[in-house]
């Protein structure tokens, strides 16, 4: 069992992010839909995660602590996906190849399981990044 | 009585269904029923009157909290911020009309500012790849009467575009279609086994990033030429089976999505797809569309284009002349570059949509949110200026994923007081006009005794 | 040949633009004359002359002109934009644009540039001793008629899109080559001496390309077609040659199909 | 309202049959006047000049989604090709073959033209068209929506059912705010969704079981059945093919036997439009030659008819059409990018960019059979200006094709460009052609002509009082030429003046001022027809991929409308 493994992260929308996303970004429904990762089963027993464990994916530019959980579209061994979203944008390396477009598909990250952290909130992640998170209010 | 309001155009996504029915309460006030639409879009009409909506604009104090002001003082502040920057960023227009785009382009010829859509950081790869080869299309009602077989690449319309497969592609019956799906095969192309492909009548699951080596086998062995045992995770016996069945179509439609554009490579994969589309023409009937995200992001590539001949990534800062380069002019480049330094949000979400390194760039310098709901960007921003709803409170035109226009239609009000991103826009448009004149009249004093600057 | 020295000595918030910054634009002028050209930052023209310290005055023509940049021009984008003759020294790095649409003269960067450096060139050489961004001797967007003539070499690595459209002209990497090289190409000749990472020669109908080290990804659209001995700058290798993009239309010349040729050592 | 009058130039107005006088013109509340009405005018001096009515152009690709693919599609149109904006204008103009609205906008103006027919609306995209004239600054447009291929036209013409083809007609015309009925390649964009075409008038389209010449004849009927101001405004098939020449003169055959009906004063049943696409000889490019003569016998001898040049300038360009089949074919042959739309029940339209080069035999060819058209023509109100902008070259190109209409000498200088100059003058006859048209010939092929053929004639193309004061001056004194073509060139390039509506719109060859403009449609009111109510039902439940009640145009995205009505339960 590895301490952590080195996938290749894509981000897509999911109809789930669709709905939440509509319904408000601050909401539950948008934190359960796009704080999560999925991957295949062998790269999950690789780290010996059980459901529901969190993990913290790292990036070329950065990490987050997002939820395993076991998709319905399935993956090949050594693909992750994370939903669109703020979560995802956390770890998308900025660079676009000239063309304007991020790397929202196809970079290197490394994923480890965490103890005793939590997944931190859309708002937390965004305001905390540009220095204007005062805490929950 | 409640009222069922028909032939509602649904503000999400770029299939632009026109056929919701929608009932709105005795008052008027209250949407209650939402009939036709997705998930997704029913709940953005239960949004717009079913939360605590803002009604004035906002602005960021010293202490870090809002303060509600007047939209004539947030009009000065916008106007001030984009007159006072070197090279302001404007930047969003998924979710607004037309009408709201043209003002935009008004405002940012006028202020010398970069002005930019969505398709920046989602299908803009579409438009360097059409830029460089084409773009051999249909309607959607075309692929709806005549397609016999269908190809979805890197595209989940299952979750991006929910009814896109029952409207136009897999499930109608058309006019040379009466079979629905009996009469059609479909093609997956997907590196995940998405819920598209649980409909495939082939599936292949493509190895990711490699999707252009796919195309190119494709177009080899369309040609009559050998390819390698295995390309891009795909055997030989598989691409040469499925290449047969495009050359032997009677109509068909590619549809692309993310998957290409997003991943390495970008333009080039939607470019080499094209190339395929143009090679198929050679046999049978082929077309190709970009599956566009938002109801209306293809808007601003249509309403800039006849403006400017530009879809995306217009620098207009030299106020005479536009320039255009994605990749440096395009608002995550000028943001990692800091080559910006002030920032409207307009109809999307940077604040969520972007990579975050681009969002502390940008947050350096002022950032204005326009747009009707509470959202990340609206969450860091110093003004957030609500506006009504396009398709829900505000009509106007839009523009389908194939560039067909749809006129949509008003519901509701929008709450009291709320205006348009288009009359937004014109107020902008006319303190600026106002403060020019002002620098005018300063700099026409200022310039007669100076004289030439000459050895400065 | 007369020398303008041009020190960057009140660097950019954001950036500039220096499409002004040619021998052709120089040439005839005084140093005096040459402080008040134009440069922009975003919305704002400026004097060059408030940006740079400009010392020396141009020749009678371009060709007669050399301009030095010292200090830091990583932010200054344009120099040497559409130049016909003359030289051009950076002393260290600069931005995107640099040669670009040039058609003479020569244009020497010490350090790193940034993207569409020599774009839709025609003419001239630009040499860079250090690494080279995107779109390294590409084609404009939309535009098939691409690098049409002139040298570049890049003595470091080079980004995507090297060459799209090329259709004349030389370009030598000393390093590595991200994905893209000659896409649609349909002349001229591209040699990389390190490694290329995939995607070379796609969509290419007519010219060359030399690969050295390996390529990560090859294209299934190329084909071997034998083992050929070469002289390629200066230097006799051992090449297999093999003939792409297949999946693309060809010309037919005294009856015989025109490919591109890709030759990797061997 | 103001009141002006323009004193002492050399008016030509073929409408009035005014052939050069001096004269003075009087405006009064945007129209014009007898001088004799003017209280307080404010005065213009044309004094050695020319005054002509504001020009017409009856054929341009301005607005609507091919032209905007066009822009979009071609960033290298605009790349160091456009001009830097004039200070005098509210917005930039970009582009150069295809320009943006705004810049076509102010260099019709800049031309002295004041209305413009778009040549090919699709009637789905009918809002976008609305929304590009919207942003088309200054000149008067109208569109023509396709009716060629449309699914509702050939079911109802395959059963000759021309009242109900007529009651469509109406209906979309309504639906679209269209001005007449334009038909591309008939039958052959409808063959070509499925990737074939209909060559010859009498090729069978694939499922509809009707041949392009019975659509043609149908549409005339329907035409003339509802007595529009238009005729039927046709590109024939084969645009553009060596040997297509017997085609065109098919084609123009279907409209013997037919005579106009309408209350507008249009005199033909069928308008061809840019002629020179469809008068090759040869049967291949290594072969081609002009063929100009044999179809300008034919229509000199047949005044039901009216054609339009698509004069071949010599540029760059853009070329775009409804005639999907023939774009797919021009870029096998030129293998540069390729843009496609077909339209579902109605149309196709294709874009390719082209180089029309004094190097290459055929489109010097090309250049030769567009301006013998014109040259061999016996009645130049029959024959019209257009390049089929920006097809066959852009529409600023206008005044070089004036000049050389007008000046021998200009067809040589450019004669001395071409590679091929002793194989072209072989191909063709234009090298023993020496007539050189005059200002009163100009102006009937630039203004009264199509003006009339458009039946219009009560608005736009002439100076009569109660017309429209549309008045452009140029800097040419017709008592003393210049003998240098160039300036010609440019004395159409940039009228001395325009008046607009009785505004002064430009001065000196700049635009100083940006009325407002206008969409000019056609409103036919047609006896009720529940079959054609049920007919459009039924498609637009099973067919159309948009709602019925979403297809026809809003009220609130037509913009300064102008209808023409027409009434036929009367």
């Amino acid at each position: 069992m590895a301490n952590r493994i080195t996938l290749n992260m894509i981000t897509q929308r999911s109809i789930e992010e669709g709905v939440a996303m509509e319904k408000g970004k601050t909401t539950p429904e948008y934190f359960e839909a796009c704080s999560i990762i999925e991957m295949h089963d062998d790269d999950v027993k690789a780290l010996g995660l059980v459901p529901n464990q969190l993990v913290r994916v790292t990036s070329e530019c950065g990490n987050v602590v997002v939820k395993t959980v076991k998709g319905r579209q399935s993956l090949y061994p050594g693909l992750a996906f994370i939903p669109q979203g703020v979560w995802a944008n956390q770890v998308v390396p900025p660079r676009t190849q000239a063309t304007g477009e991020p790397q929202y598909s196809g970079f290197p990250v490394t994923v480890e399981p965490v103890n005793g952290e939590k997944r931190k909130s859309a708002l937390e992640l965004v305001q905390g990044a540009v220095g204007m998170w005062r805490g929950d209010q | 009585m409640p009222k069922k309001v028909e032939n509602v155009g649904c503000p999400y996504c770029g299939v632009c269904c026109d056929d919701l029915v929608v009932t709105v309460s005795d008052d008027g006030k209250q949407i209650l029923e939402v009939e036709n639409a997705c998930a997704i879009g029913n709940q953005i009409f239960h949004h717009a009157t079913g939360s605590e909506r803002i009604r004035l604009p906002r602005l960021r104090q010293p202490d870090g909290t809002y303060k509600d002001i007047s939209y004539e003082e947030a009009v000065d502040y916008a106007a001030k911020v984009l007159y006072n920057a070197k090279k302001p960023l404007i930047y969003g227009f998924g979710s607004t009309n037309c009408e709201g785009m043209a003002a935009a382009a008004k405002v940012a010829e006028k202020a010398g500012a970069v002005l930019d859509n969505c398709a920046s950081i989602c299908h803009g790869s579409s438009f360097l790849a059409i830029f460089d080869n084409g773009y051999p299309s249909c309607t959607l009602g075309e692929t709806k009467n005549r397609a016999d077989v269908i190809v979805y690449w890197g595209a989940n319309p299952a979750h991006a575009h929910p009814r896109h497969m029952s409207r136009y592609s897999i499930f109608p019956r058309g006019f040379f279609t009466g079979k629905g799906h009996m009469s059609r095969k479909i093609i997956v192309i997907d590196p995940r086994h998405t819920d598209t492909a649980q409909v495939a009548d082939i599936y292949l699951q493509v190895k990711q990033g490699h999707d252009y080596e796919l195309f190119d086998a494709f177009r080899a062995v369309v040609r009559g030429h050998e390819i390698p045992d295995v390309v891009a995770g795909i055997k030989r016996e598989q691409i040469v089976e499925v290449a047969n069945i495009l050359k032997k179509a009677r109509f068909g439609t590619i549809f692309y999505g993310m998957g290409l554009c997003h991943s390495d490579g970008r333009n080039h994969n939607v470019d080499i797809a094209i190339s395929l589309t143009r090679d198929l023409n050679d046999y049978t009937k082929w077309t190709i569309m970009a599956m566009r995200g938002h109801y209306n992001i293809t808007g601003p590539g249509a309403v800039w284009s006849w403006q400017y001949g530009y879809p995306y990534c217009l620098d207009l800062t030299k106020k005479d002349i536009a320039h255009m380069n994605p990749g440096e002019t395009s608002s995550i480049d000028l943001a990692m570059r800091d080559e910006v330094d002030a920032f409207i949000n307009i109809g999307t979400d940077a604040g969520a949509h972007f990579p975050i390194d681009a969002v502390k760039h940008l947050r350096k310098h002022p950032w204005i949110t326009i747009d009707p709901n509470i959202n990340m960007a609206s969450e860091i921003s110093d003004l957030h200026i609500p506006v009504g709803i396009v398709g829900v409170e505000v009509p106007g035109i839009v523009y389908r994923m194939d560039n067909v226009p749809i006129q949509y239609r008003k519901v509701i009000d929008p709450p009291e007081g709320v205006i348009s991103d288009e009359e937004l826009f014109e107020r902008i448009y006319r303190r600026l006009s106002e403060l020019e004149a002002d620098e005018a009249v300063k700099e026409h004093a200022k310039a007669a005794p100076e004289g030439v600057r000459a050895g400065e | 040949m007369k020398t303008v020295t041009l020190t960057l000595t009140n660097p950019p918030k954001l950036l500039l633009e220096g499409q002004n910054i040619t021998p052709d634009n120089f040439a005839g002028k005084n140093t005096a004359e040459i402080a008040t050209l134009d440069l922009w930052e975003g919305k704002q023209k400026i004097p060059l002359g408030k940006h740079f310290t400009v010392a020396g005055d141009g020749g009678a023509t371009a060709a007669e002109t050399k301009i030095v940049l010292r200090g830091d021009c990583t932010r200054v984008k344009r120099i040497g934009q559409q130049m016909t003759a003359g030289e051009i020294v950076i002393e260290g790095n600069a931005d995107m644009y640099i040669g670009g649409w040039m058609q003479g003269g020569k244009i020497h960067v010490k350090g790193n540039v940034d993207s569409f450096c020599g774009i839709g060139m025609e003419g001239g050489e630009l040499i860079v001793d250090g690494n080279a961004g995107c779109h390294l001797g590409s084609s404009p967007r939309g535009e098939w008629r691409g690098m049409k003539g002139g040298l570049i070499r890049v003595a470091g690595n080079v980004g995507s899109d090297t060459a799209t459209f090329i259709n004349g002209g030389t370009i030598i990497i000393g390093g590595d080559a991200d994905i893209h090289v000659s896409t649609h190409g349909e002349g001229g000749t591209v040699v990389i001496k390190g490694d290329a990472k995939g995607r070379v020669g796609g969509q290419m109908v007519k010219g060359d390309i030399y690969v050295y080290g390996t390529i990560e990804n090859p294209l299934p659209g190329f084909s071997m077609v034998g083992e050929v001995e070469q002289e390629v700058d200066g230097e006799t290798a051992l090449f297999a040659h093999h003939i792409g993009d297949l999946g693309e239309r060809h010309p037919v010349s005294r009856g015989k199909t025109v490919y591109a040729n890709l030759y990797t050592r061997l | 309202m103001s009141e002006l009058i323009i004193r002492n130039g050399f008016v030509f107005d073929p409408l009035q049959g005014i052939r050069g006088d001096r004269m003075d013109i009087g405006i009064k509340d945007g129209k014009i006047v007898e001088t004799s009405t003017l209280s307080a005018p404010r005065t213009i001096d044309a004094a050695g000049m020319t005054v002509m009515a504001g020009g017409v152009d009856i054929h341009s690709h301005v607005v609507g989604p091919k032209v905007n693919v066009g822009r979009l599609f071609r960033p290298e149109d605009k790349l160091f090709k456009s001009p830097h904006k004039s200070p005098t204008c509210s917005r930039m103009e970009m582009g150069s073959s295809v320009p943006s609205t705004f810049k076509t906008g102010y260099d019709y103006a800049r031309m002295g033209y004041v209305f413009v027919n778009e040549a090919a609306m699709p009637p789905l995209h009918s809002p976008h068209v609305h929304e590009e004239i919207r942003d088309t600054p200054i000149i008067d447009n109208a569109a023509m929506p396709v009716f060629g291929n449309n699914w509702f036209t050939l079911e109802y013409l395959k059963n000759n059912e021309i009242e109900n083809n007529a009651a469509y007609t109406a209906w979309l015309l309504r639906a679209t705010r269209g001005f007449g009925i334009k038909v591309v390649n008939p039958g052959g964009s409808e063959a070509w969704g499925w990737g074939l075409n209909c060559v010859h008038i009498h090729d069978p389209v694939p499922y509809f079981d009707i041949a392009p010449a019975e659509i043609v004849k149908g549409l005339i009927e329907t035409n003339e059945f509802l007595g529009l101001p238009h005729s039927v405004h046709l590109h024939c098939n084969n645009l553009g093919n060596p040997g297509n020449y017997t085609d065109t003169l098919d084609s123009l055959r279907l409209a013997e036997g037919y005579a106009p009906k309408n209350d507008f004063g249009r005199k033909q049943v069928m308008h061809v439009t840019h002629l020179q696409f469809h008068a090759y000889g040869g049967d291949s490019w290594g072969n081609v030659g002009a063929r100009s003569k044999d179809i300008m016998d034919y229509v000199n001898a047949h005044d039901n008819i009216t054609v339009d040049m698509g004069q071949v300038t010599l540029d760059e360009t853009t070329t775009m059409t409804a005639d999907g089949p023939f774009e797919h074919h021009l870029r096998a042959q030129n293998n540069l990018k390729w843009a496609n739309v077909d339209v579902e029940l109605e149309t196709a339209a294709g874009v390719v960019p082209y180089i029309y080069s004094p190097k290459v035999k055929a489109n010097t060819i090309q250049w030769a059979v567009g301006l013998e058209l014109a040259l061999l023509a016996k009645d130049p109100m029959r024959i019209f200006l257009t390049t089929d902008h920006p097809n066959a070259g852009p529409f600023t190109r206008y005044p070089r094709v004036i000049a050389w209409l007008m000046s021998r000498a200009a067809r040589d200088a450019t004669m001395k460009t071409f590679k091929w100059l002793d194989r072209t003058i072989d191909a063709t006859s234009i090298d023993g052609i020496d007539r050189e048209l005059d200002l009163y010939e100009i102006a009937q092929m630039t203004r009264a002509g199509p003006a009339r053929a458009l039946g219009l004639t009560h608005m736009y193309g002439g100076l009569a009082p109660g017309m429209d004061a549309d008045v452009a001056v140029y800097a040419l004194n017709p008592g003393d030429m210049p003998s240098d073509p160039a300036a010609i060139e440019n004395a159409f390039s940039r009228c001395a003046l325009l008046v607009k509506d009785g505004v002064v719109t430009v001065r000196d060859g700049e635009v100083v001022t940006e009325p407002a403009k206008r969409t000019i449609w056609v409103d036919v009111k047609v006896p009720e027809n529940t079959q054609v109510q049920r007919d459009i039902y039924e498609h637009f439940l099973r067919h159309y991929s948009v709602k019925l009640d979403n297809y026809s145009l809003f009220e609130e995205h037509l913009h300064n409308s102008r209808v023409i009505e027409v009434d036929t339960t009367q």
